[in-house]
């Protein structure tokens, strides 16, 4: 019982520059970042998936609920999913008005995060280019520009010559194939760097007593009372989930997976309109700093922006083939450089370093799956496509309040399950394909 | 009038004349075309004779090639392709256990051929099939990408040498005319006129 | 340490006669023919090549390869070149990047005094507050992204791409790998060898011993006389499913760069071992390099490397190279032997040189060596990239010091230095037996392969065994296991990242591998760690107490190398598609637009002559695009009754019908007229850009759910030119040019279809449909006299006014008739009783596409799409404009829609409403993208222009 | 690149083909609830492991065939089954 001695708290340090020079200087080292404590046989909620969502609704739920009675587990390593393999890009730009509110919401808990977390999430609101290619898209530019004013988000048309000026390396001339005819610009869009969200998340929710388990796989979730086998199913209640290290009774479980949520879901007899399908994406070598926003072509299927480390991170549409091995392909990479060759042909000698691809749950509408299911203690925060981390904050918050009220809270009310089953679909799919 | 002797092939840029070469690019795009439908394991089929993916000459003379599971396109002159085709489509086929239908696709597609020895490297720059002889041999009939545009393409060696009919839906045809000779420029490809 | 040229070494690659002179940070230095950007600076004397990312100490020469973290340079436009691979050229201008304002004197080597505050992942813990400055913290920061420049002018010259499908592919061109490919090329099969550097040989190539020297001579030879295929200076970048493979060749004649896609019945990964690093303190000092460094400037350029050294070796190559060393006239100071558990502690000297190196500290034989090089021999690093991306997980032997395979499929087969240790005979031939294996193995796929494929040529026989793997293995060889010294010292020479960072990093948490890449970047620069993945896992392992085994490895991801943007985009394909009247509108300056990959006429000056030209005379609209489904059999009506909303078993032979179909969610999914040519032959016509996915749908319908169905669905999109004729005049322009059609009134009539001769040509067929609310005829003309027909009934209305128009003139008669879009007026979600023409939907027929949705729907409150006209009749909002609630921000629809129209000398609009707003006469508040907020009323039809439609069955 | 195997052409590239998704059956339209409905059209079960599900073969033979798939490791077994429509977790 090693755990023991490591469970006795203690303030640890807060993150500061004077903090920094003075271990520094007398060569300290820091103490870690999270406790490795022993796992506990009951918790008033257990949240599966140790990624950024999963981690920040266990912060929540202790920061503005006090419940810190919670165990965070993941299979593997924290951020080891989707959190760590996104492109990182932050905004709030979407088409309905319940899409705006709700990433809106998210953007604003993102620009005050590295204060309340005490760690540099580093996030950049560098700006955001979504290039429009013809008419129709232009259209649809407009349509979100419009929606996105309405809800109080900075978000304009620009034409190709302010295009040129927030991104001098775009071909805006009259290109044979895809012309940028404009763009949706919207300034509070960016990047943020996602490992230090991850861990901050995870090092704030340890100091207020959330334990993160990692190497912890959920095998298995126990129900009563529900229709189907073994008291799984709508009309039944969870009351503890099985895993690799042993049961743990709980009243409360939230499926914060990705990738895996019809797979844990189904352990409560809960189906979703989920498939998944890997999401691939890449990055180059550094080179000095030339491209200051994140550009995205929908058309092109293409997003890219370049990290303060100098290299240029890409991403593309989902791979057509649900699939969930993350190999990777060289037809992606293909694809993409054709692409963003197409909008920077002046890029052509720089080398792409490595690939990798991460799992996304698609939902027909382009929307998540949040909040309670059929069966009572069962929440889901699922479903998030291409677009979860950019939610996290806003989606922690929320799954927090709806596990503490029993209530769906208003921001979310648009993304419950039950949509599927009154045929009341979300309309992002307008703006779907590539909307980084 | 309209002058109605005249086929107006979709290829339309002019190339410089050449007497030949290797690899050589022909559009023959006039070339008279029908397709065939019927059960593919039906009468129809038997009298048609080729199978899917490969291809057999008629007795008139015209190619017929099994371009897809009870499907067929039937090329050459008017005449041949006429004599291939007659009778095929009874009325009362319709009510017969073999389904047949027949049109004039002439319009439809494009067509060209490459030929020469080192047609089969020129088209690796544009297809992902196999060209070797084992894979596509004299004789094969298959439907794939090339450039990004789906063709029917089918192997009928000549003099000698291989070559292939391409076939495109026509308003790809200049497309995929330039795509061909960009893609047989390091071979020295030569365009030429040439019927099919 | 002093470089310069040696006299002709009898294994040298360069040819002193050809001098190339070059420019060096603006100066001017030669070298020769065959040297590398590297060795010509370093036969010149240069030692100093680059600057690292953090601390920008001066960095030299390490391993003198492609893989040299060190020897990244600006080569013109093209950043981050590796100066150890790349072959000089005449005139090359070279840089050093990441160093200002210069190389010698580089200002940001101030961080180096901050080495201790700038631990791995600093960053993390400093600059939140005050949070308004992060950005100004965030612009300084970036000025320390390495890396060189691009010049966003380069131009995408010409890269190439092909496919091949070879029997085998040997990745490297080892002896191990040569043998493989002659092996296998020795049975028939056709094989790709690929070779990373300029030539095939591997380590026999700076090898000075003789008998190394002459089987490379006699391997060459025997590749050169055989069927394999070489491509060198070209690298296998990445193995993907089912054998797909990348190979890039760097030296094509008429490319910059081709991508080669094999389909590789069987790949041989044979690429030797990569010569791993040691960490103490001082290891990145320039001086310090490995021992294949000081073999290769020696054997393959002929570079003395410098003139006092110390060789640390733990192997034979160590040997070697202290013999190299000593031939070259460097003077051995020592030899400290590994084997003997000797070690390095440190260097001294300055951040430039090393002067001295410190061994076995603590030791008795302690000692401080005075020397300006290091020579170390330290182990190897298994390169198991193609193998990690084949799903194997290699596995540590601790006795051997390295990561060997473990279990790769059966398609990937492993030869050479990769797989285990021998003498080059015992190397050979194990690579022999891999290429006849691969062999064997790719003759069962190719039998499969052919026997499966409709086209091939028929196999006889069943298809052979799976060949058993019966290749007596390589032995291992003991190595100590060397990683790091009694001394912290740089893992990651690209990242600047030291094991003391690796150890802090692991007491704070970050303790599994993974989360140590992430916080400390180790692995993540552009040696993507080929060099420092096995040091950073033994860092973290010796951190957590625990063994290299117990640790793991990370997984290597594909590029096996950095491959340019450009070689991967190569040739880009974007097909393009015209109509074959294209050539005449091009003749008239036409404004096109594309629309998917249809170019297509926009107007021809100005949209709105076209349609005062179409409303008053006659004109002509090019409309092939518009998708057309040749259907046909007995079943076509049935077809036509479950894919559309509305009924079709009443069709008479020679009527046309308006049908919208939907997808099974009730949502709109394209519309069109169709019309029945024949008693069991129809057309069906689609949107232009829903021409593919309505054909596959139909397809599906068929195949899948109603394969009884006797139909047979051709597409003849393009077989015809369709030409629209719309105006009062239309009739009588028609009747000009066309025989065989009785075009009274009354005996062709609105909404019906006709087989016709046109300008002489037979074959075609019109209807009298039309989206500009004029009458008009829709003429289809066989497409091969499309252009002739075209011309005839231009020459014929001469006298009539006839003229053009473009898809805008349309665009605006179609908006003034109030004929809706799918894809524009409607969305995603829109379905079908939203479209106003909710009458069309035929519930009590059995079945449909989407009908129970159509059936619910009936309950649901649904958006309508209404024509709008604004107040103010000079405004014409932009489409997408919103519709909002008076002034509040609630939305209650939008503009989707809008134009000015010629005809009504007003602003036209159609849009999406909630249902209470759908009624004539009710004002709506639209709020323009000026903010300005207007009126404006919904009108009572969809038709803005002749609702009663007078003017179409004239 | 995947190789998917068409019963009719053989072996070809998936960039060949229209991938159709998990396969299921359509329900009697005239007896289906609002909810079985659109648990056809929405809800997949998307297994970890054997999946049923079609493909098009557009550039090649154009037929629909629906064959099992391993999502985890892209594995077919066959034989391909034209018109299957049982769906799901196989």
């Amino acid at each position: 019982m090693t755990g023991f001695a490591r469970r006795i708290r203690r303030r640890p340090p807060k993150y500061s520059a004077a903090k920094l020079a003075w271990k520094g200087f007398r060569g300290q080292s820091w103490p870690r970042v999270w406790r490795e404590v022993d796992l506990k046989r009951s918790y008033d909620a257990v949240v599966i998936g140790g990624g950024v969502h999963g981690l920040a609704t266990a912060y929540y739920l202790a920061r503005n609920h006090g419940i810190k009675n919670v165990a965070v587990l993941d299979k593997a390593y924290l951020g080891s999913g989707g959190s760590g393999r996104n492109t990182a890009i932050i905004r709030s730009n979407y088409l309905t008005p319940a899409g705006v509110k709700f990433y809106d919401r998210s953007v604003q808990l993102y620009s005050t995060l590295a204060v309340d977390l005490n760690i540099n999430v580093m996030f950049s609101q560098r700006g955001h280019l979504t290039l429009a290619h013809s008419d129709s898209s232009l259209r649809t530019m407009h349509w979100r520009a419009e929606v996105n004013k309405l809800q109080g988000v900075n978000s304009s048309v620009i034409g190709p010559d302010e295009v040129k000026s927030e991104a001098p390396s775009l071909d805006t001339s009259d290109h044979p194939r895809y012309p940028i005819l404009g763009a949706l610009y919207h300034p509070p869009g960016g990047v943020v760097r996602h490992d230090a969200v991850v861990w901050g998340y995870a090092r704030a929710a340890d100091h207020m007593g959330v334990e993160m388990h990692q190497k912890t796989e959920v095998t298995d979730i126990i129900c009563t009372g529900g229709e189907g086998p073994d008291g799984k199913g709508a009309g039944g209640r969870v009351t503890g989930v099985r895993t690799n290290r042993g049961d743990i009774s709980t009243p409360v479980v939230v499926n914060c997976t990705a990738g895996w949520a019809s797979l844990i879901s189904s352990m409560a007899g809960v189906r979703l309109p989920i498939t998944t399908h890997p999401l691939q994406a890449a990055v180059t070598e550094p080179v000095k700093m030339f491209l200051p926003t994140v550009v995205v072509s929908g058309s092109l299927h293409v997003y890219v922006s370049q990290t303060d480390r100098g290299e240029l991170v890409f991403g593309a549409a989902v791979d057509p083939v649900a699939n969930y091995s993350v190999r990777g392909s060289l037809e992606f990479t293909e694809g993409l450089a054709g692409h963003v060759l197409e909008l920077m042909p002046g890029i052509s000698r720089m080398r792409l370093l490595r690939q990798w691809s991460g799992l996304c749950d698609m939902t027909p509408d382009y929307s998540p799956v949040m909040g309670f299911t059929p069966v009572d203690g069962f929440l889901v925060d699922v479903g998030w496509g291409t677009y979860g981390f950019k939610a996290a904050p806003v989606s922690g918050e929320q799954m927090a309040e709806a596990v503490v009220t029993g209530r769906t809270p208003k921001l979310i009310e648009a993304f419950a399950l039950s949509r599927f089953d009154n045929g009341e679909l979300v309309g992002e799919k307008g703006a779907a394909a590539v909307g980084h | 009038m309209a002058d109605v002797s005249k086929f107006e092939s979709p290829v339309v840029a002019s190339y410089p004349p050449s007497s030949g070469g290797d690899p050589t690019l022909a559009d023959v795009s006039a070339t008279t075309k029908w397709l065939v439908r019927a059960d593919a394991d039906g009468p129809t089929a038997d009298q048609l004779g080729a199978a899917f993916g490969r291809s057999q000459v008629a007795a008139g003379g015209a190619l017929v090639l099994g371009s897809r599971p009870g499907e067929w396109i039937v090329l050459g002159a008017s005449v041949q392709v006429s004599m291939a085709v007659a009778g095929l489509e009874q009325p009362e086929g319709l009510d017969s256990s073999d389904f047949v239908s027949a049109l004039d696709w002439t319009h439809g597609r494009a067509l060209f051929r490459v030929t020469g020895h080192g047609a089969a490297r020129m088209l690796e720059k544009v297809c992902s099939l196999d060209w070797s002889d084992p894979m596509t041999p004299d004789g094969a009939v298959v439907s794939a990408s090339v450039a990004k545009v789906t063709c029917d393409i089918a192997r009928n060696d000549a003099d000698g040498a291989p070559s292939y009919l391409i076939f495109c839906d026509r308003s790809f045809g200049q497309y995929l005319f330039d795509a061909l000779i960009d893609a047989g420029d390091e071979f020295g490809i030569s365009v030429v006129t040439s019927t099919a | 340490m002093t470089m310069s040229r040696l006299g002709i070494q009898s294994t040298e690659v360069i040819d002193r006669a050809t001098k190339l002179r070059f420019k060096w940070n603006g100066k001017r230095f030669s070298g020769f023919e065959g040297d590398t950007i590297a060795s010509a600076l370093a036969a010149s004397g240069e030692h100093i090549f680059s600057r690292s990312m953090k601390y920008h100490r001066p960095r030299g020469i390490l391993t003198a390869d492609y893989w040299d973290p060190n020897l990244l340079v600006q080569v013109g436009d093209d950043p981050n070149v590796r100066a150890g691979h790349r072959l000089l050229e005449s005139s090359m201008d070279v840089r050093s990047q990441n160093a200002w304002p210069s190389l010698h004197r580089d200002l940001k080597a101030a961080n180096s005094l901050l080495g201790r505050f700038l631990t791995a992942g600093f960053y993390y813990k400093t600059f939140m507050r005050p949070q308004w400055l992060w950005p100004t913290y965030e612009r300084v920061l970036a000025t320390f992204a390495p890396g060189g420049k691009i010049d966003i002018d380069t131009p995408h010259r010409y890269h190439d791409k092909r496919y091949s499908h070879p029997d085998v592919v040997v990745a490297g061109a080892g002896p191990a790998g040569i043998e493989a490919a002659l092996a296998a090329s020795a049975t028939g099969a056709q094989v790709l060898l690929v070779e990373h550097q300029h030539a095939v040989g591997g380590h026999l190539r700076f090898s000075s011993g003789d008998a190394d020297q002459a089987a490379l001579t006699q391997l060459q030879a025997t590749l050169a006389a055989s069927d394999v295929e070489v491509l060198t200076d070209s690298t296998v970048t990445g193995r993907y499913e089912d054998n797909w493979l990348g190979i890039v060749q760097r030296n094509h004649p008429i490319a910059v760069e081709r991508l080669i896609k094999a389909r590789a019945k069987v790949l041989v990964v044979a690429p030797g071992l990569i010569e791993r690093p040691y960490v103490f303190e001082g290891n990145d000092r320039p001086g310090v390099i490995t021992s294949g460094a000081a073999r290769r400037l020696i054997n393959l350029w002929g570079v003395k490397p410098g003139e006092r050294a110390v060789v640390f070796s733990a192997n034979a190559d160590g040997d070697a190279a202290a013999a190299d060393l000593d031939r070259a006239g460097v003077e051995i100071a020592e030899i400290v032997d590994a084997r003997e558990r000797r070690r390095i502690s440190s260097t001294t000297g300055s951040s430039r040189a090393v002067d001295a190196v410190v061994v076995d500290a603590g030791l008795a034989s302690n000692q401080r060596i005075d020397a300006d090089l290091l020579v170390v021999a330290a182990g190897w690093t298994a390169p198991t990239s193609l193998l990690n991306m084949a799903g194997d997980r290699p596995v540590y032997d601790a006795t051997a010091a390295r990561f060997f395979p473990s279990d790769p499929p059966a398609n990937v087969l492993a030869t050479g230095g990769i797989v285990g240790d021998g003498s080059l005979d015992q190397l050979r031939s194990h690579g022999a037996a891999t290429g006849r294996l691969a062999a064997a193995r790719a003759a069962a796929v190719r039998h499969r392969l052919q026997a499966h494929t409709a086209r091939a040529l028929a196999v006889d026989g069943t298809e052979p065994a799976w060949a058993p793997d019966e290749r007596s293995p390589l032995g291992r060889d003991a190595h100590p296991e060397l990683y790091r010294s009694d001394t912290h010292g740089m893992v990651d020479y690209s990242e600047d990242v030291s094991s003391k960072d690796l150890v802090a990093a692991s007491k704070e948490g970050y303790d599994s591998v993974e989360l140590a890449k992430r916080f400390t970047t180790a692995t993540m620069g552009p040696s993507q760690g080929k060099l420092e993945t096995v040091n950073t896992v033994a860092a973290i392992a010796e951190a957590r107490g625990e063994t290299i085994a117990e640790v793991g490895t990370t997984v290597w991801r594909p590029p096996y190398a950095p491959l340019t943007l450009g070689a991967l985009a190569g040739r880009v394909f974007e097909p393009v598609r015209v109509s074959s009247i294209h050539p005449w509108h091009e003749a008239k300056g036409v404004t096109t637009i594309q629309a998917g990959q249809w170019i297509r006429p926009d107007h021809y000056g100005d949209p709105a002559a076209e349609v005062r030209n179409v409303r008053e005379n006659v004109g002509l609209i090019d409309v092939t695009p518009l998708g057309k489904l040749d259907l046909r059999g007995p079943d076509v009506s049935k077809l036509l009754n479950l894919l559309y909303v509305n009924k079709w078993s009443k069709l008479a032979v020679g009527k046309v019908r308006y049908g919208m179909m939907c997808a099974e969610d009730g949502v709109v999914l394209d519309d069109g007229v169709t019309g029945r040519l024949g008693e069991d032959h129809y057309m069906m016509s689609t949107t232009s850009s829903g021409a593919g996915g309505v054909w596959e749908w139909v397809e599906n319908w068929l195949q899948t759910e109603r394969p009884d169905w006797r139909v047979h669905v051709t597409p003849v999109t393009t077989a015809y030119a369709s030409i629209n004729i719309a105006g009062p005049k239309s009739r009588e322009l028609v009747s000009r040019v066309t025989s065989g059609v009785d075009l009274d009134p009354d005996a062709f009539r609105y909404m019906e279809v006709r087989g016709a001769t046109v300008a002489g040509v037979s074959g075609c067929f019109m209807w009298r449909i039309g989206f500009t609310g004029e009458l008009s005829f829709e003429l289809h003309v066989p497409a091969g006299h499309g252009l002739a027909v075209w011309e005839a009934l231009m020459d014929a209305g001469s006298d009539l006014g006839v003229g053009p128009f473009g898809l805008e003139g349309q665009r605006i008669m179609r908006l003034e008739k109030g004929h809706f879009i799918v894809g524009q007026d409607t969305d995603g979600l829109t379905l079908a009783p939203s479209t106003g023409m909710g009458g069309l939907i035929k519930l009590d027929k059995d079945d449909f596409a989407g009908k129970p949705e159509l059936v619910w729907a009936a309950d649901r409150r649904l958006p309508q799409i209404v024509a709008i006209q604004p107040d103010n009749p000079n405004i014409v909002p932009d489409e997408a404009c919103q519709i909002v609630r008076g002034d509040s921000n609630e939305i209650l629809g939008r503009i989707t829609s809008a134009r000015f129209s010629p005809t009504l000398g007003r602003s036209i609009c159609l849009g999406q409403v909630e249902p209470e707003l759908a009624t004539g006469g009710t004002k709506l508040t639209v709020l323009l993208t000026s903010g300005e907020r207007i009126s404006a009323t919904v009108i009572d039809h969809h038709a803005h222009f002749d609702p009663a439609g007078e003017r179409l069955r004239g | 690149m995947l190789l998917v195997p068409c019963p009719n052409c053989g072996p070809r590239n998936s960039a060949d083909l229209r991938y159709g998704g998990e396969s299921h059956a359509r329900p009697d339209p005239a007896t289906a609830s609002p909810s079985e409905w659109r648990s056809y059209l929405y809800l997949r079960d998307n297994p970890a492991g054997w999946l049923r599900e079609t493909w098009y073969c557009a550039s090649g033979c154009r037929r629909w065939f629906a064959l099992e798939r391993n999502t985890a490791t892209n594995e077919f077994r066959g034989p391909p089954l034209p018109g299957d429509k049982r769906g799901g977790a196989a």
